[in-house]
């Protein structure tokens, strides 16, 4: 490999390897390549990737190197960050959502049945989430609550409206 | 489309790729795996016209047709099931090759005579079209493998978004529903209980009272099947003499009674073959 | 922000996001700044990063930006994290794919008219790998699910989008 390529793979490895990447592991990967051309190539890579002022830097960091945002740019990050959708949903809550979008509307001590379990922690997520939302009390002993899923549970799943929803039959076709 | 991506495509997914190569085997087993390879009727139609050498805009429909019939009976005799929408194209290519037969309508010029194979060349063309468009993606998707982007950083565990889909949220319900089946059967092979227990149970109730309800003894069953056992428990502890039933008015409650203690007189015996508890 | 300051929030930005970032994206963080600016600045980054022939690259996809390794690294890369290539899909669910992407919305009876064959295990295929979506019911008899191509599915092929595709004609007179 000639110079230009080993700093072109020392780069590329910095980037996906997911904990700083030592001397070592370098040269473990690059066998075929002498040991002091990779020291050299590295640091000049190094010199010449921070010497850019871009965006990204490497730094040496537990021992090894490690690709990433200069310091002075974490805030407008921090921003971008705060812009995506929050965490992802427990299971617990996907269940919970999946029992509420095709028995809706339903109460708790049903969804409680159904699912064999609380889901009182999952339905305030959800709702947390606008995902799903009150539906009316449901005429019986104690009226409970009824809910069923929001405006936005179709915008987030891009529905037009619950008919789209894929039903078991829509299902068995395609294992059938 | 390079002719190595199209053979590269056949190496990798050997077993169900329409081949090109080889066909004039010996093999039995080869032969079978081959066979099992077309995707539908229009692949074999595909590998017929190509192994043939014929133009595709005019089939020489009857060679085709009785290779396309060879192919089905070797199909069957290999035990490989013939799929439906094979023998619904045998079908068509003999009603093909029949209207090709009847001599031209005198009264329609020769120009605007409808050729009959033109629809399947149609359908022909438009799948041979689409086995082109696989293999385009076939190589796209390749280049596009060979790509890699950054691990993971700490902040993507704060950001990833709703990832499931409306399927996802189906096969889910799907889960829920099983799992809550499950346990409701698991929950009365839980209180499976035998007969002699339920037997048993009966007689230790009667040792304590003189009678008992038999309409109270359904009640207490938790499930059908022990909705049975209590009903056979109580024929048995007839037929064993060890309690007699009585009731006191047709359709009323019957009671059980320790063979025992005295009958009333003012009440209808039952007798063991316990026709009339049918109607409890 | 100069343009200096922009190129670098830009690269750090890319970077950072987990899927392809979009241009909306951008602009709805850096709402202090000229769309025109930008969009300028976005070119420039993207022109010098990439022709500054290191091991990374900005690539369209997906309707946005993402860095990647570029291709010409994969046997070092692939070795290093010692990933195997995901598994392939069959030709059935590549010719399945092919008609939905041509073809989308289109419903499970259209592909099955096209393939001559059922089609159902490709497309089952096709969910669980996140390829194809749901896109509503086509307004006939049964309201059957019509199918289109996912997101994924555009990071998948490497496309900016479907437009990408070549036209289905352009394949005809490979025929015969």
């Amino acid at each position: 490999m000639n110079l230009e390529e080993l700093k072109k793979t020392l780069e590329a490895l910095i980037f996906v390897s997911e904990e700083p990447l030592t001397l070592k592991q370098i040269k473990d990967i690059l066998q075929d390549e002498d040991s002091d051309h990779i020291e050299f190539a590295l640091k000049e890579f190094i010199f010449e990737f921070n010497g850019r002022d871009g965006g990204l830097e490497i730094r040496e960091l537990a021992g090894g190197y490690r690709m990433s945002t200069r310091p002075e740019l974490h805030e407008t990050i921090r921003a971008f960050l705060k812009t995506l959708p929050s965490a992802r949903l427990s299971l617990a809550a996907l269940e919970t959502l999946a029992v509420i979008a095709y028995k809706q509307p339903v109460t708790i001590p049903e969804i409680m049945e159904i699912r064999g379990t609380r889901s009182t922690s999952a339905i305030k997520t959800l709702l947390d989430r606008r995902l799903i939302t009150a539906k009316g009390r449901k005429e019986c002993v104690g009226r409970p609550m009824m809910y069923g899923t929001s405006k936005d549970f179709l915008i987030q799943f891009g529905l037009k409206d619950l008919t789209e929803l894929p039903s078991i039959e829509d299902f068995e076709d395609l294992v059938g | 489309m390079s002719d190595k991506t199209i053979s590269e495509m056949s190496e990798a997914t050997a077993t169900e790729t329409a081949v090109e190569d080889n066909y004039e085997t010996t093999n039995k087993g080869d032969y079978k795996i081959k066979l099992e390879a077309f995707e539908g009727p229009l692949d074999l139609l595909l590998y017929l016209i190509k192994k043939e050498e014929v133009n595709i805009y005019d089939i020489p429909i009857a060679r085709i047709t009785e290779q396309y019939l060879e192919y089905l009976t070797l199909m069957e005799e290999l035990d490989i099931a013939v799929a439906g929408e094979f023998l619904v194209m045998a079908a068509t290519l003999i009603h093909i090759k029949s209207r090709m037969l009847l001599p031209p309508d005198p009264n329609v010029a020769p120009e605007s005579l409808e050729d009959p194979r033109q629809e399947l060349v149609e359908r022909l063309l438009e799948h041979q079209k689409y086995k082109q468009a696989a293999s385009m993606l076939y190589s796209r998707s390749e280049v596009a493998q060979a790509v890699f982007t950054r691990a993971q950083i700490e902040s993507d565990t704060q950001t990833p978004e709703l990832s499931a889909t409306v399927f996802d949220l189906l096969e889910i319900f799907k889960k829920v529903l099983e799992r809550a089946k499950e346990q409701a059967e698991m929950e009365i092979a839980r209180d499976e209980i035998t007969m002699a227990e339920k037997m048993e149970e009966i007689h230790s109730l009667l040792k304590e009272r003189d009678s008992l309800s038999i309409r109270e003894l359904f009640e207490k069953a938790r499930s059908k099947r022990e909705l049975i056992l209590t009903f056979l428990a109580v024929l048995e502890l007839v037929k064993e003499a060890v309690i007699r039933l009585a009731q006191s008015e047709t359709f009323g409650d019957i009671t059980a009674f320790k063979r025992v203690a005295e009958t009333r007189p003012d009440t209808e015996e039952i007798s063991e073959s316990g026709e009339n508890l049918s109607q409890v």
